[in-house]
């Protein structure tokens, strides 16, 4: 295969060599390298995946509604709640921060597109590639049963023997791939393609969020790569790592995996906070409270993250200096995050707020999250921890901080920049009870959940006795968590009635929320090309300082409508990547790959094959289509320092991570 | 694998560095965190050997040298196929491109023969905690070299098609960062593992 | 994270005159054979553990940035790139060590 | 509208309803960790709950200053100027950092010292009578954790000369109990927790925190209760299919009750007189002993499972639960929970979840009803029956 391209390469790509042109229809979907409709895909799959998690949080909600629960079983309960666990985090949280992070980090710094968009598009399918063979464990009949930490020697060939394990560690390795690639990209996209004026601090604080959470998943990742690894060659290749009868030391494991976790519980969180820190000075109409402050307790965040791991692990018998060392280091990520919640609060103060739903749900965050971070600091004291750990409490804590904090600035998030991706607004007053029901739901779920844990209900239990005071409080819980559907379907169906409205309905028009940022000079819903000409950057939140200004008395007056300000979005000389089938198919070999690990190699080598042939598709592929129109090389991005033809068509050769 | 051929050096970019080349170093920072992991795996294990040979029956350290010193070398001639194509020296990018690999496969081939040394000497991929990470660690970096090879191979290759031409020569620095990085891991290792005295039984 | 990304642009335009010539690397290829001999010699010299360990990390860490100062051009490329690579460096240095540390010494009780 | 009555309170109203409960749950929740029974538990508690504390009055802070931010800024549409642009406020910025860093300081150093006077070992040799003479005893013992269930090991002369480096073999001990552990009251009791199998959790919550037994290593521990009772526990760690079911109790007897017992368990088991209880011993012979020893029928030896080791058998009546402490086995009456122990024969796994197929977990053997009644005629002949309180103490209803 390799041998024929080699040989066609030079003379003028045929066939395969040229990019996709369809700009119709799924093949558009399938091919596309643009940074919103990626996004885009980002959203939607990882919704569907809460779907799919949340249905599971239901089913455990209802095993565990009355004591000696008979919904499921004890084996089923097991894949069940760990497979809540892992699709939440990796399939939920993490994709729709990416969602956000595509569809906005290039517009909040005025740049045509990511660095490289099909590196783009691979960490899209390669995730959804994860995520499909993640789930395909339980069409198989063998979900993964161990917890989301998937703690050795449990996990080991000898107390996993079926399969759900290895789908556990293969899945989780292919999103890993996703992240690491798309870490790369937005890295060197925020370091090299931002607008002219756009320096470090004038960036938008979103983006910084974003910024610092790349980094953390560009560390953070291959921790959980080598843990997965040796999981993996001790399953399928008879290794030693986690097995105590060769003298293998099982905390291993935890040390791995929680090196990684800890980080990954701020990857979780950082992107909401800068959604949020977007989302409250537009709405209180006052510019971010100490800027310069949320940008560093944020730095600081995710290098102190580092510091902690070890917090999972007080009772593990690590020893007494080492709790006390991570207990100590643990207690003092309170006071960056102390700094966010203080500014928000700040920001507020004073502010004339206008209690939209995006604002709704960023107020939300700022009260639910802080109950979660207390009671994280309540963890934080290792003493008190060994009552803790391993019970309700700690289910409290998490689902306060990632719920109350994550996904809730996520739904933050889909309200305030719903028309800037769709054109139009989502209904309000669905918003509100989509908000209200959420908020009232995840509190009588979660609240209640803090007293079980402090009354010595074990995490991770599939039915517990009456006569320890249980009852009630599971009761209640599993009724808040169907409140919490319920308002999880006013969201869905608000998204179909408001497109269903916008229809009929005026455009929403340019600027709906006195925005602040660089995302909004463009029309709503993006144009492909995104801005019309490149936007000089000269403060933060220069979107808002061209609509105002002050006059003698220091008081707000607007200088410029919104009409003024924005960009028409008419610009048609515009280069823009073409698309390319190579990242999907690139992505489809690995779950093949990882199939052939766990049953028969043909598998592999049939995955393999693709993966080569669309590495050596994706080299040997032209910049642009030569067919397809040429604008010529204006603005700034990838496209930028004139490609002549000799140049398109060689092969382009930089290592493979 | 990257799209940016267009910013070659990084004109008109945010930071005046190269796409491509700034990619590499991020992925390399996070590489060390991969090896960073394999190699504290080993350390942790390297006095677990259950009933099977310890580390320190078994290192061949005259041989390892031998290969290190390969190892090293092909750096140099990686540096050098660099600096001939930047100068416009095509023929001695070919020669030093092609040397690089040979020394690669030469390294390779010396660890394929430690494997199998170790294998006849008892010591299994299962035989103890310690040949696990042993055997994991380097032959992470066994498919961090052979992966190079491919890369460098894929270089003459396009080389001898007349389309690795000076202004290209990034793609050869991008590729010999890579394969630096991945000897100066087997500095690290090298001493780390193998001259640091190992536990016997 | 901050210091990473400090970079002016542009200013490192001239990176390619001042690349070193064949011949320096060669030299630079030769130091560091001489020092991996000198490691290697160690093997065969008896030495307490105390002089011999710190000995060979030094060596270690010598080659280790000599490398990467010369043959992956860290020295007179843009600064940024020797941050990312040192911040990777730096993090799973102090990472791993601790965790060596509770391993090793402090997982008694 | 209703939007209109769903103030900030109504919100906040589960929090505080729910503290209302958390001070007056003690009663029927045998598992809280808000009630200590002991000095170890109760320097816990003493520690965590100004710590609750401090977290609520932060709590109540923000929650103001929200509620005030909501009520108070919200637009009313009777202006349409901006409000001041304050852009921050460097000495605000430094006293929020400074505040929470010296709040948590304070908190750090309590935190230490409580933390490092419960890793410390304080405890006071004991004088037990063994075989008619005074023995000084080390109180400590030998916990350790398998699927689904735990074991005690109780040694008398210490644990020094005691290889405790193979959790699947280890070496004979004066006691060995199953999923209750009887201790002393008001002395500090230390534990060696370790593990046969996978990671579990050792947790008694009104005696201690908890700790990890994991594979390979010995994990010190103690724990100590003030008066005579029956403490409930449950396994804390992910362990498998089994985990919810892995329970136990501590029972603290004052130390005369604790010697009485001490000598019931010394003894081995004695053989059977009436005529059924002959024939179950037969069966167990045959059926049983191949995992489950009772001292004097069958000595040691490893079972046939992948933990190596089933409960010993020897004083099965002196418990009062029985199967990772989950299923009684006495009636409130003092009687035999006839039904259920034959329940357990008949099919273990059905009761209690387990992989008995990959020799986890006791097995179905296939009895038949005469069978099993002779079984549990045998079974009652093994250990004397516990005293009434205790029956009593251990019914959770
Ligand atoms: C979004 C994810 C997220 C976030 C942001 C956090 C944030 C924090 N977490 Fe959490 N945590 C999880 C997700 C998260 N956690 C998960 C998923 C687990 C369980 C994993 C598992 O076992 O399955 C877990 C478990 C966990 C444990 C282990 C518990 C155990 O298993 O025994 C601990 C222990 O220290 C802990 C502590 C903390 C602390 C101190 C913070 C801090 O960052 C919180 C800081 C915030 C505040 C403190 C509030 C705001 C501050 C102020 C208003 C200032 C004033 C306050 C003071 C001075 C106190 N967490
Ligand atoms: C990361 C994010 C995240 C999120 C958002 C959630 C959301 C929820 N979680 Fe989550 N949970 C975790 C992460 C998360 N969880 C993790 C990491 C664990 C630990 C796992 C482990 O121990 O290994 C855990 C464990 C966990 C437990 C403990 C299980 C145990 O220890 O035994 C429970 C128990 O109640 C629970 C409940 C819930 C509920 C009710 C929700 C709700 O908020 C869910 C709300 C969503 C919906 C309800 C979906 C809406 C669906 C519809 C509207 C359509 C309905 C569809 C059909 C009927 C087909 N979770
Ligand atoms: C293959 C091994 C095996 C055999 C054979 C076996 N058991 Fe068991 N038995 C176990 C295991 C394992 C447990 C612990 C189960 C648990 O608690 O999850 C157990 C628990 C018990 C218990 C409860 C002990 C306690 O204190 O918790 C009793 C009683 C019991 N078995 C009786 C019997 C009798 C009687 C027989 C024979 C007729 C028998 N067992 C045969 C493995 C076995
Ligand atoms: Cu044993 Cu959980
Ligand atoms: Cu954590």
């Amino acid at each position: 295969m390799s041998e024929t391209m080699e040989l066609e390469a030079p003379t003028r790509p045929i066939g395969v060599y040229t990019r996709p042109k369809g700009n119709t229809g799924w093949r558009d979907w399938v091919t596309t390298v643009d940074h919103k409709k990626i996004g885009i895909l980002y959203g939607v799959t990882a919704m569907v995946f809460f779907v799919i998690g949340g249905f599971e949080a239901l089913l455990i909600r209802l095993q565990l509604a009355t004591p000696n629960g008979t919904v499921l079983g004890a084996d089923t309960y097991n894949r069940v709640f760990t497979m809540h666990g892992v699709t939440m985090v990796f399939l939920v949280i993490m994709p729709l921060a990416a969602a956000f992070a595509n569809y906005l980090l290039p517009l909040q710094i005025g740049a045509r597109d990511v660095a490289f968009p099909r590196l783009n598009a691979l960490s899209f399918w390669v995730f959804l590639a994860g995520g499909l063979f993640l789930n395909m464990a339980w069409i198989v009949g063998d979900a993964p049963d161990g917890g989301w930490f998937a703690y050795a020697p449990n996990t080991g060939m000898i107390f996993s023997p079926g399969k759900g394990m290895d789908y556990y560690a293969l899945g989780l390795q292919i999103t890993g791939i996703a992240s690491l690639v798309s870490a790369m990209n937005l890295i060197v996209t925020v370091l090299n393609m931002r607008a002219p004026g756009m320096t470090l601090f004038k960036m938008p604080v979103f983006t910084w969020m974003i910024l610092v959470v790349q980094f953390l998943l560009l560390f953070a990742v291959p921790v959980i790569t080598v843990a997965l690894f040796l999981l993996m060659f001790d399953r399928n290749f008879g290794a030693n790592f986690f097995n105590p009868e060769m003298g293998a030391d099982p905390l291993l494991w935890q040390h791995l995996f929680w090196i990684f976790g800890h980080p990954e519980v701020y990857i979780l969180i950082l992107p909401s906070f800068g959604i949020i820190s977007e989302v409250i000075p537009t709405f209180s109409r006052k510019p971010l409270f100490g800027y310069p402050f949320m940008v560093f307790s944020g730095i600081a965040i995710g290098f102190m993250g580092w510091g902690v791991w070890a917090h999972h692990m007080f009772v593990s018998g690590i020893g007494p200096i080492s709790v006390a060392a991570f207990s100590v280091s643990t207690m003092f990520i309170a006071v960056p995050t102390g700094v966010k919640i203080l500014n928000w609060l700040a920001t507020m103060w004073g502010g004339r707020i206008r209690f939209n739903t995006p604002m709704l749900f960023a107020f939300g965050v700022v009260s639910m999250f802080t109950i979660g971070g207390l009671s994280g600091v309540t963890h934080s004291v290792a003493p008190a921890d060994t009552q803790q750990t391993d019970t309700y409490y700690i289910v409290a804590h998490f689902h306060y901080v990632i719920f109350g904090g994550a996904l809730l600035g996520i739904f933050a998030g889909f309200y305030f920049w719903w028309p800037k991706c769709f054109g139009h607004l989502l209904g309000e007053k669905l918003g509100k009870w989509n908000f209200w029901l959420m908020i009232i739901g995840f509190n009588m779920t979660f609240g209640p959940m803090h007293i079980l844990g402090l009354q010595g209900m074990s995490r991770r239990i599939n039915s517990y006795s009456p006569g320890f005071g249980f009852d009630f409080w599971n009761m209640f819980a599993s009724v808040g968590a169907f409140v919490i559907a319920v308002g999880v379907l006013l969201f869905v169906i608000n998204v179909v009635a408001s497109a269903r409205k916008a229809r009929t309905a005026p455009p929403v028009g340019l600027d709906p929320w006195d925005a602040r940022s660089l995302e909004w000079f463009t029309p709503n819903p993006t144009p492909a090309h995104n801005f019309d000409e490149d936007i000089e950057v000269s403060s933060l939140d220069e979107f808002w300082h061209r609509k105002y200004g002050e006059d003698e008395n220091g008081k707000v007056v607007r200088v410029a409508t919104a009409e003024e300000v924005c960009q028409d979005g008419s610009a048609t000389d515009t280069h823009l990547p073409s698309p390319s089938y190579w990242p999907i198919i690139l992505a489809a070999g690995l779950p093949f790959v990882a199939f052939g690990l766990i049953y028969t190699l043909w598998f592999c080598v049939l995955g393999g094959t693709l993966i080569f042939m669309a590495i050596y598709g994706w080299i040997f592929e032209p910049v642009d289509d030569p067919d397809g129109p040429h604008g010529h090389h204006e603005g700034h991005g990838e496209d930028e320092s004139g490609v002549d033809e000799a140049t398109a068509e060689t092969v382009e050769e930089a290592p493979v991570g | 694998m990257a799209d940016t051929s267009a910013v070659s050096h990084g004109h008109g970019t945010g930071t005046g560095l190269s796409n491509n080349k700034l990619l590499m170093w991020v992925f390399l920072g996070s590489e060390c965190l991969l090896f960073g992991g394999l190699i504290s795996t080993y350390l942790i294990y390297r006095s677990r050997f259950a009933d099977g040979p310890a580390p320190g029956d078994i290192f061949d350290i005259p041989f390892t040298s031998v290969s290190s010193f390969v190892l090293l070398m092909s750096s140099l001639t990686m540096v050098l196929a660099l600096s001939a194509l930047q100068r416009g020296d095509i023929r001695n990018n070919r020669v030093w491109l092609l040397t690089t690999a040979m020394l690669g496969s030469l390294f390779i081939g010396g660890q394929v023969y430690e494997f199998t040394t170790f294998m006849r000497e008892g010591l299994g991929y299962s035989t103890s905690p310690f040949s696990s990470a042993f055997f994991t660690l380097t032959g992470f970096h066994g498919v961090h070299v052979s992966l190079g090879i491919v890369m460098l191979m894929s270089l003459l290759v396009s080389s001898l098609r007349g389309t690795l031409t000076k202004e290209r020569s990034e793609t050869v620095e991008i590729v010999g960062l890579y394969w630096h990085f991945v000897d100066v891991v087997w500095i690290f290792i090298f001493t780390v593992i193998y001259l640091v005295p190992s536990p016997t039984t | 994270m901050s210091t990473v990304i400090e970079a002016p642009a542009g200013e490192h335009e001239g990176e390619h005159d001042d690349h070193p010539t064949d011949r320096k690397y060669v030299e630079v290829a030769i130091v560091l054979g001489i020092v991996t001999a000198l490691e290697v010699a160690t093997y065969f010299v008896e030495m307490p553990g105390a002089v011999l360990i710190p000995m060979l990390m030094l060596m270690m860490v010598f080659k280790f940035f000599y490398v990467a100062a010369w043959f992956m051009h860290l020295r007179f490329d843009s600064p940024m790139f020797t941050k990312f690579f040192v911040t990777g460096l730096v993090l799973a240095t102090i990472v791993y060590a601790t965790m060596l540390t509770v391993f090793e010494f402090w997982h008694k009780g | 509208m209703i939007l209109k009555s769903l103030r900030l309170e109504r919100v906040i109203a589960p929090f505080i309803g729910g503290l209302l409960v958390l001070t007056g749950c003690a009663a029927d929740a045998p598992l809280d960790t808000l009630d200590p029974k002991g000095p170890i538990s109760r320097s816990i508690d003493s520690l965590a709950d100004p710590i609750f504390l401090i977290a609520g009055l932060v709590f109540v802070i923000i929650f103001v200053a929200s509620a005030m931010i909501w009520w108070k800024f919200r637009d009313d549409h009777s202006t349409d100027e901006f409000p001041h642009q304050v852009h921050g406020h460097f000495r605000a910025e430094i006293g929020w950092t400074i505040g929470p860093a010296v709040l948590m300081a304070v908190i750090a150093v309590f935190t230490l010292i409580s933390h490092f006077d419960l890793n410390s070992e304080d405890r006071n040799d004991l004088v037990v009578n063994i075989n008619g003479e005074g023995t000084s005893w080390d109180p400590e013992v030998v916990v350790v954790g398998q699927q689904w269930w735990w074991e005690f090991r109780y040694y008398f002369d210490g644990l020094d000369g005691v290889d405790l480096s193979d959790a699947r073999n280890l070496p004979p001990a004066d006691i060995v109990a199953a999923n209750q552990l009887v201790i002393p009251t008001g002395s500090e009791i230390g534990l060696k927790i370790m593990s046969r199998d996978v990671i579990h959790s050792y947790w008694i919550p009104a005696l201690n925190g908890k700790r990890d037994a994991v594979p390979g290593r010995v994990a010190p521990w103690k724990i100590e209760a003030e008066t005579p009772g029956v403490y409930f526990g449950q396994c804390s760690e992910f362990c498998g299919l089994s985990h919810a079911r892995m329970r136990m109790q501590t029972i603290a007897m004052d130390p005369v009750d604790f010697q009485v017992w001490v000598d019931q368990q010394m003894q081995p088991a004695a053989e059977p007189t009436d005529a059924a209880a002959m024939r179950g011993e037969a069966i167990f012979e045959g059926q049983c002993a191949r995992c489950h020893v009772v001292n004097g029928i069958n000595d040691g030896g490893g079972a046939d499972l992948v933990s190596n080791a089933a409960p010993n058998l020897t004083h099965l009546m002196s418990r009062t639960t029985y199967a990772g402490g989950i299923f009684e086995l006495y009636e409130s009456d003092g009687s035999l929970n006839r039904p259920q122990l034959e329940a357990w024969l008949r099919n273990a796994p059905a009761e209690k979840p387990a992989y008995a197929e990959g020799r986890r977990g006791m097995p179905a053997l296939g009895l038949s009803e005469d069978q099993i009644d002779d079984v549990v005629a045998y079974l009652l002949t093994l250990g004397a029956s516990p005293a009434m309180d205790v029956i009593a103490a251990t019914e959770v209803d």
